[in-house]
């Protein structure tokens, strides 16, 4: 698959949005769907539609069966160990206060420290803010750096004898940092401190390798990873999984019920209670596929090209501020126009068909810290071309003169 | 949709550079306002007179175009104006950014009608519509001494 | 719509299933999907997908609108008083889940009891299972009586003055049985005890009123009612969903972030964390027109009518014996016969393409309560025909024939 | 897929008569097993002479008709080997479901091995081939004297 004509496997681009061009630049809010997967969706309800389980007939067996297809499928694009490491969940926010709820159930008390970054989405603070309420667990922040990182040292400073979890983005949804995820871990592992990384926006543009890494848990949202909504995965290194009390209770993840006790099944039923996303499971599969037929190195380096691009046309138009700058950065345009507010940036590409995302991106710890309410973001895909980037910028130079800026 | 209606050079001017953007010394009624849209935040301040008149009205805060350019218009128009009056102009305001072809007070003039009438191109735009209606909901927030912050997010407009 | 082609609309029965006709018996399990909402999906992703929130782009609000309108759909359907007493959620699962963890945190204490039946559900035991480990809540069972219901005298013979919660079944996804809802609610409400119906199977069949029910919570799992898998749908009364504390933590509940505390969003947002099952939501209002469009009460009469012959022609026949003979049934026909395992009818059965389940059903203190480690369960949704029972019952026939019985 | 292979005669008639459906007195290892799919559960039981020579073996259980019958072929057969030959015929009684065309083992007769190879159709039945071995893996934990309870799901077949 050619990336170049990437956009001809999205049906979304051969329609006009709103008469216009759509110029997709919110990927990092949800990404677009290549055909494959839509019409895997459709097959699957067409022709296959069964719930998976125990049903013994021929429409369940094959269903359950593509259900595991797909799990094993990740298992391989993340290179995990063993395929029961891998629960499907409702999305990142859900695999994210599985590990907060079960890990603090019964490893946290309270003074304990739980160490965040100032660059984490509320999904991976707010799960771990109730700890803070619950139990009296402690939150700590490692700070950014004047580009917009968080580096080693950062993260080294705040950890101290009573830090009993890091929890820290991949890379972040503004400013675009990417961490150093496998020296983090390293130097947490010396210390016998667990690592949660929240991969929300690593998964969709960076390779993954769970051995290489070596975190302890990985969260993914599969609708910004070409996939369906209302679906997430939680890897988690099988000890934990074992070791773990279960999260959601309910069907399909019991071994013996009894009036007056309860035994939990293995992995990974255990942490997959009622039923499942199975449509969604069964489509992400070709959502994976799509991503080895491009190739994740290709993937990454379009992605970065066009980022460079982007960077580079954006410092030279005047009254633009790019937030952030780290070193290693991610597929992320977070800017602000002195004299413009986000909210107007954003409504006034829109008539351009520019999609771009204003707000505080789920990240007010880190707008707080930067003084801002608001920034403006484009945020890339594999679909995204020179072309988008151009047109962003034209979009831009029209805002300000609306504003009557220079 | 129509971006020209929306930032009208009457908008963008107020946006820009918003009257009575300050703190009313020795207010005696206040509000705040916040939209989680934007992040946009509000603080209105009133004094009455003991004949319950706007003798001066404030705000201070920071937002949108649409949004600063509606508080300034706002307290600009409603100085001076009688508290009963305020309330029935409020909700003529609401009432044109919801639904209604034009504002019927009877307590608005020809030109101050105008003036408001500038903030309606926000109507072809439903994610913008609280922008414009923030401290309005603020002000009515103080003159009605709520304790409650206004949070747009549980007005319908 | 005409109910007697119904199965038009459904087009997987257009198609062979391993090379026989579908006698899809399978509903109580997940229904069939209708045209309307597969075609939904896919419309929705090949043409309008954004996600929603507070994007302010085209697309966004588009789809946010859509999300939203859905909502009200539901509220209408179920004729709850205001739209923000509708909750989104993964499925019925997560909804019963939510009430547990969020009620039991603020509203339970050790020796207090919740009062669930033997008819329950693993998805309506378990989550209060974890009360019980936790905080030492007691759990009470109402008890069966001999035709498989749960009677109102059965329910108030557990109520104590110790009884905070009633978690029941809207209808038996075994026996079929229908509780009285209505009546439960009133002499709970009387004692001050509020009720939480697991209504998986009642949705699918039943009209919902919840302004005549009058229950505090309501269950749904939308996969079994039309709908995409995914997809569950929480109903409180405001009061609750205003007093309790949220659940889930993430992007979009919130209201005010800091470094040191959180401030929540208002309903519904505050009860949903991170990004929703968004195409699923959007698509579940095409089932809500589906079963508008053939109405409520041509499905609950249609149902019943299959479920009468149904019945008369299983009793007809020798050895099969049929689980529970409630005076009020909805669409369930469980059945063992002696001799034969149910594992071993529903491998025969499906040779012949009829597509029933065997097994606890995840209600295993019902199956304890009857002796039985197993039944075989045939679940009728509106697709079904008599024809389909007529050749339930000639496969049974096949079944004794293999195993020599008469 | 082929009922016929599936549900055989012998698997019939063992499936209403089991062999060995009874609790050994004096037993000398003994382990459960439970298979959550279909809620069958079996306990077998076995009495080794001193020279590991299975002088009688047993079992206690519910299911469906490829699991007693399998446990009732199973039984039958066993007995009077040596607890060596009986893990090698475990083995590739597994091996034979899992993916082998035939069986190899040395330890089994022609007769033994045409009788388990009537087993053989629920190949073609991926969801109940943990019928067919909750009883066999049941007996290796047995006799390897394994404490904790056996579950088919746990199991690769
Ligand atoms: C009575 C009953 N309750 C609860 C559930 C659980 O619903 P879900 O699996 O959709 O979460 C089901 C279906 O499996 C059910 O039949
Ligand atoms: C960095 C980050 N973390 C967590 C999330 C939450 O993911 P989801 O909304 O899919 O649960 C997001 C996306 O919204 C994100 O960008």
């Amino acid at each position: 698959m050619n990336i170049d004509n990437i956009k001809e496997q999205f049906p979304i681009f051969n329609n006009k949005i709103n008469n216009k061009d759509l110029v997709y630049l919110d990927s990092a809010n949800s990404s677009q769907k290549p055909i494959d997967v839509i019409d895997r969706m459709y097959d699957f309800y067409t022709k296959e539609f069964s719930n998976v389980g125990r049903s013994v007939h021929y429409l369940a067996v094959a269903a359950t069966n593509l259900y595991e297809n797909t799990r094993i499928s990740v298992q391989k694009y993340i290179n995990a160990k063993d395929k029961n490491e891998i629960v499907f969940t409702k999305g990142a926010t859900e695999a994210i206060n599985l590990v907060a709820n079960t890990y603090g159930q019964k490893n946290l008390k309270e003074g304990d420290e739980v160490l965040l970054t100032e660059l984490e989405h509320h999904s991976n603070y707010v799960p771990w803010h109730y700890l803070r309420k619950l139990k009296g667990v402690k939150i700590e922040f490692a700070e950014i750096n004047n580009v917009g990182e968080v580096t080693l040292e950062s993260i080294e400073k705040k950890i101290t004898s009573k830090t009993k979890m890091i929890a820290i983005t991949h890379l972040s949804n503004v400013t675009g940092a990417i961490l150093p995820i496998k020296e983090i871990t390293q130097l947490a592992h010396s210390k016998g401190i667990p690592v949660l990384v929240d991969g929300c926006q690593g998964a969709p543009h960076l390779k993954l390798d769970m051995q290489d890494l070596d975190c302890d848990f990985y969260a993914i949202s599969c609708h910004k990873m070409y996939g369906p909504t209302g679906l997430g995965i939680l890897y988690a290194k099988k000890k934990w999984l074992e070791e773990l009390p279960p999260y959601q209770g309910g069907g399909g993840m019991i071994e013996r019920v009894k009036k007056n006790d309860i035994s939990y099944g293995d992995l990974p039923n255990k942490y997959e209670a009622g039923t499942m996303a199975t449509a969604q499971v069964i489509a992400f599969d070709e959502s994976i596929k799509f991503l080895n037929k491009i190739g994740i190195e290709n993937i990454t380096k379009h992605e970065k090209d066009l980022m460079d691009y982007g960077q580079e046309i954006l410092r030279k138009n005047n009254s633009v501020k790019l937030i952030g700058n780290p070193k290693k950065k991610g597929a992320v345009l977070s800017f602000t126009i002195e004299g413009i507010h986000p909210h107007d940036i954003a409504t006034i590409l829109d008539e351009d068909g520019v999609a771009i995302r204003a707000g505080h991106h789920c990240c007010q710890i880190l707008h707080d810290k930067l003084g801002l309410n608001a920034t403006a973001r484009a945020s890339l895909g594999i679909y995204n071309t020179r072309e988008d980037i151009d047109k962003l910028n034209l979009a831009i130079n029209k805002c300000k003169k609306i504003f009557s800026l220079k | 949709m129509n971006l020209k209606e929306l930032y009208q050079e009457i908008i963008l001017e107020h946006g820009k550079n918003p009257r009575n953007l300050r703190r009313t010394e020795n207010f005696n009624k206040d509000a705040k306002g916040h939209n989680p849209l934007c992040g946009d935040k509000v603080h209105v301040y009133l004094k009455l007179d003991e004949n319950k008149k706007i003798e001066d009205i404030s705000f201070e805060g920071s937002g949108c175009a649409i949004s600063m350019a509606s508080a300034s218009i706002m307290t600009d128009l409603i100085k001076g104006k009688e508290e009963t009056e305020v309330k029935e102009i409020v909700e003529d305001f609401l009432g044109m950014i919801k639904e209604n072809p034009e504002l019927n007070s009877k307590n608005l003039k020809e030109d101050e009608k105008t003036k408001l009438m500038c903030l309606s191109g926000v109507k072809q735009y439903p994610m913008r519509v609280k922008c414009a209606t923030l401290s309005w909901h603020t002000l009515t927030s103080a003159i009605n001494n709520t304790q409650h912050e206004i949070n747009t997010e549980k007005m319908e407009v």
